[in-house]
């Protein structure tokens, strides 16, 4: 929102994300700044940053279906799992350049998702949430015993690098640029979806399906349509994945990393693309902070033992999470927006 | 045809065990409309307060298990006194959320408190099974079983026709009438989580009898979950027969249906089950049905 | 005195919490004693720090390239199946030969590997105790019940192996039924009679601890507590007995491993212990998570060893380290018997050839060593 | 016997919708707020009830006494025992509960005797209820659901009852039961404080009138004097000045007069 | 204006026939037909639970009838879900507030326009040319939906925000912006002052003469319907007891026994 005194003076103005001179440069120096990054930075954070690229085109992912759509849904890891497999086959069994198999992997995922999105136009609410855990039991047990020949079963895939003419994406740096270009693409067209006609009715179903059948919106399309775009990011986050590690297994899309993503979210306020952006960084830096303070400590403190240290890191983190949701439920976007509110009517108090 | 009854039993026996756990989840949504994510910590937390007091502390059982059914609740109390009162008012999904922290939150204190080792669990029940010819039944999932349906009615009648009961289902309902009308719905929700974490350790006891617990026994919550479900997230004695229907079915798939897929098809069943149920009846077979009025 | 990181990864909050205090401090261990006997004289110093990675792929894939800038390391200690994902496609690269005390899996046995398991695969363990156990109980083959799990990928890779090696050699033993628990199984009754009615004579559990302590209850309580099981390092007699509440009720069962087995009996593993924890003030019991500890650093650091004595103190890489572990054989007497004779070869991340196995029992409730160095026989890929 | 003076409500830290109001309902008195949709009267009753704390509201300045004691920002459960309930907007019954099981719930204090008793006494006063007993009070008509939430606040043997709209969306007959029910309510010595929008019918009822504006009070006194203020007549009760009602149909060709002036 | 200049047999744009509905043992519509003209305004009056909201859901295609027929301008809609029958041009409002709430007001109205937006998801995505176009074509749609109901001043306020009568008008906004064949009203008035009302009125006064569509209006306030409405159907118990002009209307005693009460005319 603008301070006081700025009014948009066209609707186009009026709906832009972008709407002053400095916003636009704010935004450019950032951008220029995660692309020098690698250069500056040390090696560590190159590492944190490319898992936080990637966990947020999940997340974002699940802010569309979740926050944005309300289909609360717990089985994204199992999402993102499908994409990275299929990605994974596709590249290391059919040879496909990352370019198509990375897409695909999402497109698998989608189809997955609209699965659920088809039960979710009966089941609404905390029976929904709870369904979708089974997407995350089908998942585990379908790569498990499907024939090993397809998935890989209890062997995992393994992959090559991405390549593009000629170019491996194989060093931390290479990576971390693929995930960053991927993950601006996705993140962009976030915006794109929740500002437009789509991100409206979604938001619409959430608030209330009934009226919004009488608008017009098809209500079992526009469900559907959420867990595709959800189970999609989902799909593009894994299949980066898969080239992040090189090395798909079960293990790497586990009901607790679905918990976690959820945990993301929250933090950074439900529905907002910005919020999500937000959770994942403020949650992953947390929990990079925390496990790199462990050794720390133990050195410091060698007494304490490993055990007991890292088992408190646990506490640390729950405490986090429940600490924000106890003070600011609504996510630090809500807290930003209010922010904003009296930023614009300053200098009155209200 | 032995082995059929035997599964059948063995099965519905099992299923009343996850009854039992998902009491736990229906009376915390029952009294404060939270759905706990950490059901399966409160079931670890509780099954080490037995452990604590009748293994560590050498407590005979009959002093030890009070002991530890009290602490229990005082931990249930502590977690509304420390997270839930503050969040009276606001919107349930966040009170949800917050379920999602305790989860990783009591791992830790679990973890910090009794350490990861694995604990042999105390004896409760006697081990040696009752044997009618070539039918036979662990005791503890036997004795649970009967506790499980006394409990289950018991509970059922308590929220169904008690005045407190009503009134801690209004506030399930919705918490600001419930306010308006002076019902205390912080007062609901400590209820709610000392019933919660009670349940839990007696779902921990008849669970892990003579076996052994650690971290990994939170598992149980997860599995108990398609029972809860599947009955409806507010029906008590509904979970029974929601119960020994996901039990028997899951027994006779991993007796008979394992062996031929070479995998554990059994342990999805469940969750199938109630993913066909729910399509069917998106309420459950016994929970309230959405009222829409436009 | 040049001195070199060593990267231990350690999982104090995930499924192997309970066994990690034991892992690490061995490890330390040796150290200390190496960089005092050893390393002092020959110029070196080795330090270990640790991580936690949850055993999650993700933590550990995160984590890797921070702890190799800072540390710059020689080689990592890690657990098992997280560590080796994460890092199996990296390593070459890296540099870095990743040393893990568990027993190899399937999935990993691929050539001109990075990842040295101190071990070879489970099934190959579970191969040498089965062809004892036979010739033990006489000419008839085996009658054996599985307990797995499909909890963990590595678990449906274990029983995948037994099932290939039985399919293979049906003189020695024939599966009756595999059965699937959860990672805190309920009550096992059923399942367990039922194996038992398919004529089981011995019962194998090598998932996790809980299991192994279901399966007995179930023994007993349908009055067979005389059928053995026989389980591995990571749930051995030692912690199921712990778990059970006291060692007797293991009594008769196996544990299997290619590692010396943590019995009080006088072997030269047990003297090298007491002098670790004695000398060098080591926080661990002696037990079989110990052992993978001692394992994986004696490894190392015998491999350091060699590079040392070939191109001096200074500048001993990673790359180095791995060539030494590829080329040199490990003798037992190297590794004070933790470790029976080693020897890396380029097929597969773990010892392929000349294998042996120790086999442990609980005998009147005592914990004993019954069998040293039982052969282990030919294991295809499966 | 409640008492606000310059009460300020603050939502969400930005909104002021209440500007600082002062206002008392005196003991057994009937007295209604009136306003247009947004003036703040919802939020005036949130406020002394303290339900605002749901919608993240709160007061922030003035005072609300209840016979002498401050109840400003107290726990609703307290304000509720003190004898003051509070009947919200959109009558908003337990929906999946019979009629019974809300009655029940709504007098859940005192002892169990007693809520039989009251639970009679209800039934006596309001019969279609007795009659309704077992419906679900979800698919009850709006009427009835009406009835019901009103039937419900007397369960707790209220000093002071606040309604909200009391017949907002109810038939003409239906109109008439309510406000023949609140009369007789008040008759029988309980205080009332409606927020209506049907002003006739709210004037009938009242002793004395408070008309809000965007969060202030822009007008008060007794009622017959309200009914005869000429703003009050034209805005609230449809009549023009010569006092016969004017016909929606001139709407189009009428313009606004400035309002309050003075 | 039910007589059409010409006097020609008045054109039937909405019409119910014989419907049946139960919810268990109520029967919330029985054997209730109605016909709605071209260009005409009809109000619907009955006491509560008199099922007029049940109608209102039928012909929306909310609830499905057991039995009868409902043709909108020359199909039947019968057993067509509520969007379907939205896509064929039949907007309506709703009795209390069913707006996203979640939304500010210019985001509902704009959803209002859905029907008539044709972006795919794709193009949504990239959020560029047609997509953005499109957006600003339908926002100035809105905007003079915004000034025509005058409520510029909340347009960017979080409709979970605003009293309830606003709401209402947010309501209406929204229905409106849907340019519909036809128009429901159920209780639009519910929960407003006089003077809102005869805004209200205004508004929909305005409406009839801009855009010369039917409209069906629920409402309870006798001044109101009587004023406005060119015939009027009366239910009772589920059952049209009376179908007629306001002047009929008022003096039917039916209708004066079951709603109106001697009191009120
Ligand atoms: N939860 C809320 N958050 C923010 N602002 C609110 C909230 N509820 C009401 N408001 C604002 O407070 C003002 C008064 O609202 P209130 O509901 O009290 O009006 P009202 O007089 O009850 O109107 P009506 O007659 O339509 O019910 C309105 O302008 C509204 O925008
Ligand atoms: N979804 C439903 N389930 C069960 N009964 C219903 C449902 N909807 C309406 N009813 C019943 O049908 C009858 C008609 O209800 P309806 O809401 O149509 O009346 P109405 O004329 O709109 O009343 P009001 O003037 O209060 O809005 C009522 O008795 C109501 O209880
Ligand atoms: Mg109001
Ligand atoms: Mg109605």
């Amino acid at each position: 929102m603008d301070p006081a005194g700025i009014f948009s003076t066209s609707y186009r103005q009026d709906q832009s994300l972008i709407r002053t001179r400095n916003q636009a440069i704010t935004l450019l120096l950032f951008i220029v700044a995660l692309f020098a990054l690698p250069m500056f930075a040390e090696v560590r954070s190159v590492a944190v940053m490319t898992s936080m690229l990637i966990t947020a085109v999940v997340v974002l992912g699940l802010q569309i279906n979740t926050g944005l759509a309300g289909q609360v849904n717990i089985g994204q890891a199992a999402f993102m799992g499908v994409g990275a497999y299929s990605t994974a086959v596709l590249a290391s069994k059919l040879h496909l350049p990352f370019w198509l198999a990375l897409p695909a992997g999402g497109v698998f995922a989608a189809l997955f998702g609209v699965i659920f999105g088809l039960a979710a136009v009966r089941i609404k609410g905390f029976y929904l949430a709870l369904t979708t855990i089974a997407a995350q039991i089908l998942f585990h047990f379908f790569v498990l015993n499907l024939p090993q020949k397809w998935l890989g079963g209890s062997n995992g895939i393994t992959m090559q690098p991405a390549e593009l003419f000629g170019f491996k994406f194989e060093s931390d740096a290479g990576v971390y640029y693929l995930c960053l270009v991927v993950a601006m693409i996705m993140i962009a067209g976030g915006y794109g979806i929740a500002r437009s006609r789509h991100g409206r009715i979604f938001a619409a179903v959430r608030d209330d399906d009934v009226a919004s059948g009488m608008m017009g919106i098809n209500v079992v399309r526009t469900k559907a349509l959420a867990f595709l775009v959800g189970a999609f990011y989902a799909g593009i986050g894994g299949g980066l994945w898969a080239y992040y590690v090189r090395f798909v297994t079960i293990d790497q899309f586990t009901l607790i990393h679905s918990i976690w993503f959820i945990a993301m979210i929250i933090v950074g306020g439900m529905g907002s693309i910005t919020g999500a952006l937000i959770g994942v960084f403020v949650i992953r830096m947390a929990q990079e902070s925390i496990t790199s303070m462990g050794p720390v400590l133990i050195e410091r403190i060698p007494f304490l033992g490993g055990d007991l240290v890292f088992a408190a890191m646990n506490i640390f983190l729950g405490g986090i999470i429940a600490g924000f949701l106890i003070f600011e439920p609504r996510g630090l976007m809500h807290r930003w927006n209010i922010a904003k509110r009296s930023y614009r009517m300053w200098p009155y108090p209200y | 045809m032995i082995d059929f009854l035997n599964y059948l039993i063995n099965g519905a026996l099992t299923g009343l065990l996850y009854a039992l756990i998902a009491m736990g989840f229906v009376v915390i949504y029952r009294a404060s409309k939270v759905f706990n994510f950490a059901q399966g910590e409160l079931v670890v937390f509780g099954g080490y307060m037995v452990w604590w007091t009748v293994i560590q502390m050498g407590l005979p059982l009959w002093i030890g298990l009070p002991v530890a059914f009290v602490s229990a609740a005082i931990f249930g109390l502590m977690i509304e006194r420390i997270f839930f009162a503050r969040l009276v008012g606001e919107s349930i999904f966040s009170m949800v959320m917050v379920t999602i922290g305790l989860l990783i939150l009591i791992r830790g204190v679990v973890l910090v408190l009794f350490g990861p080792q694995v604990r042999a669990f105390p004896m409760v029940f006697p081990i040696e099974p009752l044997i009618f010819g070539d039918i036979l039944i662990s005791r503890s999932m036997l004795y649970g079983g009967l506790l499980t349906i006394a409990i289950g009615f018991g509970l059922s009648w308590f929220f169904n026709k008690t005045r407190a009961g009503l009134t801690m289902t209004a506030v399930a309902e919705d918490h600001q009438v419930a306010m308006s009308m002076g019902i205390s719905v912080q007062r609901s929700i400590a209820f709610a989580w000392i019933l919660g974490s009670i349940l839990s350790t007696l779902g921990a006891m008849v669970h892990l009898s003579g076996r052994s617990i650690n971290m990994l026994s939170s598992d149980i919550g997860l599995a108990a979950l398609p029972v809860a479900l599947l009955a409806g997230l507010e029906s008590l004695a509904g979970l029974l027969l929601a119960g020994v229907l996901v039990g028997v079915i899951q027994g006779l798939a991993s007796a008979y249906l394992d062996p031929l897929v070479g995998g554990a098809i059994g342990s999805v069943f469940p969750f199938i089950i109630m993913l066909l149920m729910l399509l069917i009846r998106p309420t459950g077979m016994f929970g309230w049905k959405t009222i829409e009025r436009v | 005195q040049a001195t070199y990181n060593i990267a231990g990864i350690a999982d104090f909050t995930g499924p192997f919490a309970d066994v990690m205090k034991d892992i690490t401090g061995c490890r330390r261990g040796v150290l200390d004693w190496w960089n005092d006997e050893v390393g002092k004289s020959l110029g070196v110093t080795l330090k270990v720090k640790e991580h936690d990675a949850r055993y999650d792929v993700a933590q550990v894939a995160s984590l890797w390239p921070g702890i190799k800038a800072e540390l710059n390391p020689i080689a990592a200690w890690g657990l098992g199946g997280p560590d080796s994902n994460a890092l199996q496609q990296r390593l070459p690269n890296d540099k870095i030969p990743l040393l893990l005390g568990t027993a190899g899996y399937g999935f990993a046995w691929k050539g001109d590997s990075w990842v040295f398991n101190a071990r070879a695969t489970y099934p190959h363990e579970a191969a040498g105790f089965y062809t004892w156990y036979q010739k033990k109980m006489g000419s008839a083959p085996l009658k054996v019940g599985v307990i797995s799990s499909e909890v963990s990928p590595a678990y449906v890779d274990i029983h995948k192996g037994v099932e290939r090696f039985a399919k293979d050699n049906p003189q020695v033993l024939e599966i009756v039924e595999t059965i699937y628990t959860e990672a805190q199984p309920t009550d096992l009754t059923q399942q367990v009679s039922r194996l038992l009615r398919k004529g089981a004579t011995v019962i194998q559990v090598f998932n996790n601890t809980a299991s192994v302590v279901a399966t007995r209850r179930a023994l007993q309580s349908l009055g067979k507590g005389n059928i053995p099981l026989v389980v591995s390092a990571h749930n051995g007699l030692l912690s199921s007995g712990k778990a059970l509440g006291d060692l007797n009720q293991m009594e008769g069962s196996y544990e299997v491993y290619g590692m010396a087995i943590p019995t009080d009996d006088p072997t030269t593993a047990r003297a090298f212990f007491e002098k670790l924890r004695t000398q060098y003030k080591t926080q661990a019991n002696f037990t079989s998570p110990c052992m993978m500890g001692l394992a994986t650093s004696l490894l190392t650091v015998r491999a350091v060893e060699q590079v040392v004595k070939a191109k001096g103190p200074a500048g001993v890489t990673g790359a180095d380290v791995r060539a030494a572990l590829q080329t040199n054989a490990v003798p037992s007497e190297r590794t004070f018997g933790v470790l029976p004779n080693v020897k890396f070869s380029n097929e597969a991340p773990f010892p392929t050839s000349g294998l042996a196995v120790n086999i442990g029992t609980i005998e009147k409730g005592k914990y004993k060593l019954i069998e040293q160095n039982a052969p282990v026989p030919n294991v295809n890929k499966w | 016997m409640l008492e606000l003076n310059n009460v300020e409500v603050l939502y969400s830290d930005v909104i002021l919708a209440v500007k600082g109001i002062t206002a008392r309902v005196p003991q057994g008195q009937c007295v209604t707020l009136l306003g247009a949709n947004g003036a703040g009267k919802s939020t005036t009753l949130k406020a002394i009830s303290n339900l605002i704390r749901t919608e993240d509201g709160r007061v922030t300045a003035g005072s609300i006494t209840l016979d002498g004691t401050n109840i400003t920002g107290a726990n609703p459960v307290e304000v509720v025992r003190q004898g003051l309930v509070h009947v919200m907007e959109g009558r908003k019954v337990l929906r999946h509960m019979t009629v019974e099981q809300n009655l029940v719930v709504g007098g859940h204090m005192g002892s169990g005797r007693e809520a039989k008793e009251r639970l009679d006494e209800v039934y006596s006063r309001i019969k279609r209820l007795a009659a309704l007993r077992d419906r679900t009070a979800g698919y009850l008509s709006g009427g009835e659901q009406q009835l019901l939430v009103i039937g419900r606040a007397l369960m707790s043997q209220p000093k002071l009852v606040m309604i909200d709209e009391p017949s907002l969306g109810l038939a003409p007959l239906m109109v008439e039961e309510v406000y023949g029910l609140l009369s007789d309510l008040k008759a029988s010595g309980l205080t009332l404080l409606i927020v209506e929008q049907n002003t006739r019918v709210a004037l009938e009822l009242a002793d004395y009138g408070y008309v809000m504006e965007s969060g202030r009070i822009v007008l008060e006194g007794p009622s017959g004097q309200l009914k005869s203020n000429e703003d009050v007549r034209e805005f609230y009760l449809g009549l023009t000045v010569e006092g016969e009602r004017k016909s929606f149909r001139d709407m189009k060709h009428y313009r606004r007069r400035k309002r309050w002036l003075g | 204006m039910s007589d059409l200049p010409g006097g020609k047999p008045p054109q039937i744009v909405l019409s119910a026939n014989h419907l049946l509905l139960q919810f268990g043992g109520i029967v919330a519509l029985n054997d209730v037909s109605i016909d709605v003209h071209a260009d005409e305004l009809l109000a619907v009056i009955g006491p509560n639970g008199a099922g007029k909201s049940s109608l209102m859901n039928c012909l929306s295609g909310f609830y499905r009838p057991k039995a009868g027929e409902i043709r909108l301008g020359e199909h039947s809609i019968r057993g067509m879900g509520t969007h379907e029958v939205a896509a064929r041009g039949l907007a309506r409002t709703f009795q209390g507030t069913h707006i996203f709430s979640g939304m500010t007001v210019i985001e509902n109205l704009m959803v209002g326009r859905h029907l008539h937006m044709r972006t795919n998801l794709i193009q949504s995505f990239c959020h560029f040319g047609p997509a953005v176009r499109e957006e600003v074509a339908h926002r100035e749609a809105v905007e003079e939906i915004i000034e025509f109901l005058e409520i510029e001043s909340i347009r960017h306020v979080p409709v979970g925000s605003l009293g309830y009568g606003l709401r209402k008008r947010v309501d209406l906004g929204r229905a409106l912006a849907q340019d519909p064949k036809i128009l429901l009203m159920d209780e639009p008035m519910a929960g407003m002052n006089t003077e809102e009302k005869e805004d209200l009125a205004r508004f929909i006064l305005d409406v009839r003469e801009a855009k010369r569509i039917p409209i069906v209006l629920v409402e309870h306030d006798m001044g109101v319907v009587m004023d406005l409405a060119d015939r009027i159907a009366v239910l009772d118990f589920g059952k049209k007891i009376a179908e007629g002009t306001p002047k009929e209307i008022q003096s039917d005693p039916a209708v004066l026994k079951a709603y109106l009460g001697e009191g009120v005319a």
